[in-house]
């Protein structure tokens, strides 16, 4: 049916067709964003040795998300008098609308995926990219010191993260000569591109941490120094929005990681009787895992540190794993 | 050896030119000597050349002609199309104009033992001007000839403007501005006819001027060439000047170094009249013949209009200023006339009022020297003080005013002679400004060597003495001689006049 | 035509998805709005700064450090535009494409070794 | 395009632009990491090393065939070789220029960056004369104009400098804005961005609407390159720019990037527009239509260039002015294409001429200027006393910007002259503006001669001169006067070694 | 897509270019005129792009041409901060029409 809807020539009604299955998908989302809370949460509980969130909705807490969202909403809305208002108003829907606009793109198994464009990858840098507006924004419109400064910060880790993140991909875009991401799963039915590509895995796994803003890159919201960083003066459901494209980045990002670099749907050989959609659902748990992982290990990284990483450390790897694939490449084609 | 005399001779004041350069600055009185050695060259060189014109050599064989600059890329078409060669030629009346610039820059450059300052700068810029003004005289094409125009006209700029009188700088830019103005007349005229024709030689363009049917290389229509000879004919009337463009002259002449001034109203201004027979006449006679009654017109406006304002003047330098616009108005009513009469009469013009206003703006310079001024009012008696400086004065102003036996008859009397056989009516009202010319020399001339004025305290010393008579003799003498053996100039002009006549259908 | 259909239908769903989230937030804080109180004080309209007012504005100058890395950012940003297509096109390119893609690299390396050795990299 | 295909290129033809690029990377290099205490002012010498060694390849590539590598992208053609000699001349006088600024403050730190940036500028500008379409021909633009915003604006502290090479900027951009705009019609409404097939694609075009589309192009590129050239009505930015900016800089600015902007004027006009079809008829008379447009911005620009320059009391800004006016008369040849006989040849000569006189008086104006610590016209005061030879070589300079017989400027304003004529009907109009034009630079052109010679003496300062500046003005000297007393060594040099330029447009 | 007429991109592109110039030549923040000569350059970009799928001979050439704009967009962009900014640091201005030291 889906075939036949992509084939029609697009009308109103295909409009509204979509729609209603984004906004499924939506819901899927929402969904993953609050249980993903919870169990990151319950993670850092274990790790920490504590039991984590356990008295809403049972023994696990699983209401408690739940009721963190009511309580948002029910919350007076607040915009502090010097604020810039329509900036103020706008910053918390540039944050997110690109967040759930990458979404779009993203193949999670062979039949489930929104819109399948050819330049998907560069549409995911793309698209993210708007987010950082929305981050500055933020801090510039609340008019307070701590958010300005977190709003700038953030910018700025971002777009140096940017960088080798975008760069790191090329190295699979040289190998499968394709900026489609359905195209790149296809390319790693055989080996994952983790196993080929492991610098760039590296260098892809370190920025998209910096991207998403969280420890040990959580600069910009880093409570300690900056109280809240560019969302100090948000409250309620606005805040609740910066909080939520932050999640709904995670989800992209770790999705992104699956695809890019585990192989996707694709099943381990011999085990390819498991469904596609479990074997996604399962690199994606592993991939996000290790984010939560690495947000209780690591203590926060300085702020010249980490600008300097960026440039110096990761760019560089990043361009010289480009020409060294490209070598490669082009030695295998010699011989 | 022949074939390079002419370039010889152009760039001859070069020699004096590294002479001075090399001199130290302070050497006064060497780099004097230098500068006045530096014009002999040429001096002799055209002197040689005058005997050889006397010997009956033929003065052709003196022509050059090198390859120079080929603009574009035409070869296909025409090997000579758009080239402009080095060609420098001779005939009788660039040798008498040679002769009268070789001359008076040799007497200028004497007079100009009263410069003041910075020699150094003075004689190379003296020497490049001298250069010029023979490279003027013996261009063959019109190219080469603005060249040399422009050197003139930038070495005299420099010179007014330095070593002038009080409002030099001003008289420098307006010589600057009128003479650039005519220059640019001139330049669009002449490349206009590059263009149009492929090539600026001057017989070549007149060949191809006057005869019909000559195949150029874009068509220049009959409009267009009165156009061209208008052009030439006002590019020259600014360096004459006729009356309209005249203010500048009389500030060149009140405020330039005396010495300046003789090679300025002696040679410069002729290079007006010369270019007028050589171009307007020579190139475009069919034009110029019907353009000849506004010529007289102009010469006898600046006729009468100069002698009327020499009239009133109070300063010598004023009256002898508009008195060259008046002489000039001469040359124009002698060129107007179509005949063999008018057209000698204006040449012998030009060399006589060159040989007399060098002559008089000697004596200036000898003047005011001696007084520091020459304002009318304040001279007077100098018959008294200075007598023989009087009589040089006295006589000059006779040649001035046209006294028998002195130049100045004899070219007025040509020119009217010549004027009232074509345009009798316009020569009847000149003869005014013969008149006028005798009462406003007389004044003059009256009013320093006889007026009463005693402020001019009696000094032994004061008169014209020592190496000074020689220049004032050397011109007095040739102003006498042409008067009293006018066949001197007559001889060497007869075939230049006969070939203009020929032109312009012989009246 | 069908092929055609698909690329739009695709870039409709793109734009589905740009409306859906941008709606979102609207009407979630449009329902917030009926559901939340409202009891203004003065208090709470204040900026968060230790409980007073601010002295001045606070969009102060910035350090300049970060207009230059936004300088950085953008010369290194575009340098990935012109390597995505290489590297898309790589196998039709060959050899050669690299050696030009390496100069043009090294090139922008050399850039970035610049403001290393300008301190420009250095955060403080 | 593999291996061999890329062996197959005549990498030769690139030589010149590989030095300089060689060279701006090792100067780079070399300012980067040499200690701070050395004196960068010897970088200029190993710059002046690469342009020369680029000179040598370039005049070794003269007797080469005309050749088009990368996919006809660049070209070596007679054009490009001429106007890339013109360059690298200019470009060598400028880095000797440079190497003796001393100005009061600035440049100390940045001197070292000067030289690179320079160089890529002039980069930029080969890039250009070489190009063989839009695109490589847009990027050397650029790569000129981004070089030369910031060299312009190398004196960091200097208010004067940092507002100069904001205007810079701003006009700079809006230009290249306007440019692209206009490029992008060309490229719209032919399909390429090869010169040579757009303009078989021009010749045969007989839409009416695509040439009203062509039309609103040439506007808008000849517009954008008016920026470039300072061409009045879009000169605002030329003074405040000349006159922030260092003096090399300025040099720099009116003769390499004003060279450049006529490089573009050039091969677009000469091998798109010239044999484009200007009516649905298809007669190849685009050009002839529409040429009145240049005449008319040729006249403004010497009016305005040489009327504004008589009340000028700053040099720099008083020789912007005079280069604007000089590009009125450049745009004058290329309005009446040279009566269709003198075109490339008008053009080079007189960018010649203008390198050479040009460089010439700002050598002086550094020198002046960088001592006394002023850029008013009374800086020149007495010089002629106090320095003859320094003197005598500004007049030089001066007389043959102002075009006096015996210099070069005379006779590349004869060769403009003569192709303004030749046509029939004759450019009277243009003429007569041109030599008005002239006239009027006579007075502020003689009053600097004026101060030089005729006033008392400004300040008793002994000059000092550096040996880099010594033979800027020795070269620029004889060159003046050697070319104007015999031209037809430079245009024997032309004809001998480009012919007619016939290989402009013909690919291969 | 074939619903959408060239002329479409075309006038799209104009009136970004024209808004762009418009902006460029009449504001006085010295930021918003950078900006509005980057929209200049976009809308050329369009065109380009516009050209190279809907033009009279389509080619890719346009994009490559748009690709080459970009990069020289962004280093203009980046060169007109940097003179903004010591710009900034001495006058303590971005307004154009305060920059006025120089007037004849």
């Amino acid at each position: 049916m889906i075939k036949d809807l992509l084939h029609s020539a697009p009308s109103l009604l295909n409009f509204g067709i979509f729609f209603g299955l984004a906004v499924l998908l939506l819901f899927v989302v929402l969904g993953f964003v609050t249980y993903g809370i919870l169990s990151e949460r319950k993670i850092m509980g274990f790790m920490q040795m504590r039991v984590g969130p356990n008295q809403i909705g049972g023994k696990w807490g699983l209401l408690q998300t739940v009721a963190d969202v009511l309580k948002l909403l029910i919350k007076e809305d607040t915009i502090p008098k010097k604020a810039d208002k329509p900036l103020y108003i706008l910053a918390p829907v540039i944050a997110f609308a690109p967040a759930f606009m990458v979404l779009a793109t993203l193949p999670f198994t062979d039949a489930f995926q929104f819109a399948d464009i050819g330049v998907g990858l560069l549409y995911y840098m793309a698209i993210s990219g708007i987010s950082t507006i929305g981050i500055v924004t933020a801090g510039w419109a609340s008019n307070n010191k701590y958010s300005l400064i977190g709003g700038m910060r953030a910018a700025a880790q971002m777009i140096s993260y940017e960088i080798p993140l975008v760069m790191s991909l090329v190295g699979i875009v040289l190998i499968t000569g394709s900026l489609n991401l359905n195209d790149i799963v296809a390319a790693q039915e055989k080996v994952w591109f983790i196993f080929l590509q492991p610098v760039a895995f590296i260098v892809f796994f370190i920025a998209s941490v910096a991207e998403l803003n969280r420890v040990p890159f959580d600069l910009p919201e880093a409570e300690s120094e900056l109280v809240a960083g560019y969302h100090v003066e948000y409250s309620g459901f606005r805040w609740a929005f910066f909080m939520l494209s932050e999640y709904v980045y995670m989800f992209a990002m770790a999705t992104l990681t699956t695809v890019l670099f585990l192989g996707g749907w694709n099943s381990i050989p011999f085990l390819d009787f498991i469904p596609a959609a479990i074997w996604f659902g399962l690199k994606f748990s592993a991939v996000f895992y290790i984010l939560v992982w690495i947000r209780v290990t690591f203590p926060r990284i300085r702020a010249d540190q980490l600008m300097e990483f960026g440039w110096k450390v990761l760019l560089p790897v990043a361009l010289a794993n480009i020409f060294l694939t490209a070598l490669i490449k082009e030695l295998l084609n010699l011989f | 050896m022949n074939v390079y005399l002419l370039s010889l001779l152009v760039f001859s004041p070069l020699l004096g030119i590294v002479m001075v350069a090399l001199m130290p600055k302070k050497e006064e009185r060497t780099i004097k000597q230098f500068g006045f050695f530096g014009t002999l060259p040429p001096l002799f060189l055209s002197f040689f050349l005058c005997s050889q014109y006397y010997s009956d050599v033929a003065l052709s064989i003196f022509d050059i002609k090198l390859n120079w600059i080929r603009f574009g890329n035409l070869e296909m078409y025409d090997p000579k199309l758009f080239t402009v060669d080095f060609e420098l030629g001779l005939d009788g009346l660039s040798l008498i104009f040679i002769l009268l610039t070789t001359i008076i820059s040799s007497l200028a450059a004497i007079a100009s033992i009263y410069i003041k300052k910075e020699w150094k700068g003075y004689y190379l810029l003296f020497l490049i001007l001298e250069m010029g003004m023979l490279g003027v005289f013996t261009a063959e094409n019109l190219i080469l000839f603005f060249i040399f125009f422009e050197m003139t006209l930038i070495s005299a700029f420099f010179l007014i403007g330095r070593w002038g009188f009080l409002e030099r700088e001003k008289a420098s830019y307006s010589f600057l501005i009128y003479n650039g103005i005519g220059s640019a007349v001139l330049l669009v005229a002449i490349l206009i006819l590059f263009a149009r024709t492929g090539t600026t030689n001057i017989a070549a363009l007149t060949q191809m001027m006057t005869m019909g049917g000559v195949s150029l290389f874009a068509p220049i229509s009959g409009s267009m060439k009165y156009g061209l000879c208008l052009a030439f004919l006002v590019a020259f009337a600014i360096k004459l000047p006729v009356f309209p463009f005249h203010s500048w002259m009389v500030r060149v002449h009140a405020e330039a170094p005396p010495s300046i001034v003789m090679i300025h109203a002696g040679v410069l201004l002729k290079i007006g009249a010369y270019g007028i027979i050589r171009f307007g006449m020579g190139i475009f006679p069919e034009q110029y013949k019907s353009l000849a009654f506004t010529i007289v017109l102009f010469g006898v406006l600046s006729f009468l209009y100069g002698a009327f304002l020499a009239l009133v003047q109070t300063d010598f330098k004023l009256v002898l200023a508009y008195s060259s616009i008046s002489h000039m108005g001469i040359v124009m009513m002698g060129l107007g006339a179509l005949n063999e009469a008018g057209i000698q009469g204006a040449i012998f013009q030009v060399i006589s009022h060159g040989l007399i206003a060098a002559l008089l703006f000697f004596l200036v310079g000898v003047l005011y020297e001696r007084t520091g001024t020459t304002m009318l009012p304040k001279l007077g008696g100098l018959a008294k003080s200075m007598p023989i400086f009087s009589g040089f004065m006295l006589a000059c102003g006779m040649a001035s005013l046209g006294l028998p036996g002195m130049s100045g008859f004899i070219s007025e009397f040509m020119v009217f002679l010549g004027l009232f056989k074509s345009q009798p009516m316009l020569a009847a009202i000149g003869v005014i400004g013969l008149v006028l010319t005798a009462v406003y020399v007389l004044r003059a001339v009256m009013l320093m060597t006889f007026g009463k004025n005693d402020s001019l305290i009696e000094k032994e010393k004061w008169d014209i003495r020592g190496w000074e008579f020689f220049p004032a003799l050397v011109l007095l003498s040739l102003i006498i001689s042409v008067g009293v053996y006018p066949n001197l100039l007559g001889g060497p002009l007869q075939g230049t006049i006969e070939a203009m006549m020929l032109a312009l259908g012989g009246r | 035509m069908g092929q055609l259909h698909i690329y739009q239908n695709n870039y409709l769903i793109v734009f589905v998805f740009l409306c859906l989230g941008i709606l979102l937030p609207v009407i979630a804080l449009f329902l917030g709005r009926l559901l939340r109180p409202y009891k203004p004080t003065d208090m709470k309209y204040t900026t968060y700064e230790s409980g007073i007012d601010p002295f001045q504005d606070s969009r102060v100058q910035f350090n300049v450090r970060y207009y230059l890395f936004g300088l950085m950012f953008v010369i290194f940003d575009v340098e990935t535009v012109f390597l995505y297509p290489w590297a898309v096109a790589y196998d039709e390119l060959g050899l050669f494409a690299l050696i030009e893609m390496l100069f043009f690299v090294v090139i922008l390396m050399l850039g970035l070794i610049y403001a290393w050795k300008k301190k420009v990299l250095k955060w403080n | 395009m593999d291996w061999n295909t890329m062996l197959s290129y005549d990498w030769g033809a690139m030589m010149p632009e590989f030095i300089i690029l060689g060279t701006t990377m090792i100067l780079s290099i070399l300012d980067l990491f040499w200690p701070k205490h050395f004196n960068r002012r010897k970088l200029a010498w190993l710059a002046l090393t690469g342009i020369i060694l680029a000179c040598l390849s370039l005049i070794s590539l003269l007797s080469f065939e005309t050749v088009s590598i990368l996919s006809d992208t660049f070209r070596l053609d007679s054009f490009a070789k001429a106007f890339k000699l013109l360059l690298l001349f200019g470009a060598a006088l400028i880095i000797l220029l440079a190497e003796g600024y001393e100005p009061k403050e600035g440049l100390r730190e940045h001197r070292g960056e000067f030289y690179y940036l320079f160089l890529t500028a002039l980069l930029g500008a080969m890039v250009m004369s070489s190009s063989g379409d839009l695109i490589t021909l847009f990027v050397g633009l650029e790569l000129l104009s981004l070089s030369s915003y910031i060299l312009v604006g190398m004196r960091k502290h200097d208010r004067k400098s940092n507002e100069a090479s904001m205007k810079y900027v701003i006009n700079g951009g809006i230009s290249t804005a306007i440019t692209l705009f206009g490029m992008s019609y060309l490229y719209g409404v032919t399909g390429s961005v090869n010169l040579g097939e757009m303009s078989r694609t021009m010749a045969a075009m007989t839409d009416g609407q695509l040439q009203y589309i062509m039309g609103l192009a040439f506007f808008m590129v000849f517009v954008g390159v008016s920026f470039k050239i300072a061409a009045a009505p879009f000169h605002m930015w030329a003074p405040d720019v000349y006159e922030g900016a260092p003096t090399p800089v300025a040099a720099f600015l009116s003769v390499i990037s004003k060279m450049a902007g006529f490089v573009i004027i050039l091969r677009l006009f000469l091998s798109l527009f010239l044999t484009a079809s200007g009516d649905t008829f298809g007669a190849l008379d685009f050009l002839d239509k529409n040429n009145i447009y240049i005449a008319s911005l040729a006249g403004l620009t010497i009016i305005i260039g040489n009327v504004v320059a008589l009340r000028q009391q700053n040099l720099k800004r008083m020789f912007a002015y005079s280069s604007i006016a000089h590009a009125g008369y450049l745009l004058v040849a290329v309005a009446t294409l040279g009566g269709g006989y003198f075109l490339l040849d008008t053009v080079w000569f007189y960018l010649m001429a203008y390198v050479l006189m040009n460089i010439g008086v700002f050598a002086v104006i550094q020198l002046l200027s960088s001592q006394s610590g002023s850029e008013d016209i009374s800086i020149l005061a007495g010089l002629g006393r106090k320095s003859p030879y320094l003197a005598m070589a500004f007049t030089v300079f001066i007389l043959s910007l102002a075009g006096i017989p015996g210099t070069t400027g005379f006779i590349g304003k004869l060769n403009i002259f003569l192709g303004t004529f030749i046509t029939e009907p004759g450019h009277f109009v243009l003429a007569g503006i041109m030599i008005a034009g002239t006239i009027v630079s006579y007075v502020y052109y003689f009053g600097l001669l004026v101060q030089v010679f005729f006033r008392p003496i400004h300040s008793e300062k002994v000059i000092k001169i550096r040996p880099g500046l010594y033979a800027v003005l020795i070269i620029c000297v004889i060159g003046t006067i050697l070319f104007g007393v015999a031209p037809n060594i430079a245009f024997d040099f032309i004809h001998d070694q480009f012919g007619d330029f016939t290989d402009f447009i013909s690919s291969k | 897509m074939t619903g959408v007429p060239l002329s479409a991109y075309l006038v799209l592109a104009l009136v970004l270019f024209c808004i762009g110039l418009y902006g460029a030549l009449t504001k006085r923040n010295a930021v918003i005129v950078l900006i509005s000569i980057e929209l200049m350059l976009n809308a050329a970009n369009i065109n380009l792009v516009a050209f190279s799928k809907f033009g009279v001979t389509p080619s890719i050439t346009g994009q490559v041409f748009s690709l080459f704009t970009i990069t020289i967009a962004a280093a203009e962009a980046a060169v007109g901060l940097a003179i903004l900014m010591s710009l900034y640091r001495n006058r303590k201005t971005v307004n154009v029409d305060e920059m006025e030291m120089m007037k004849n």
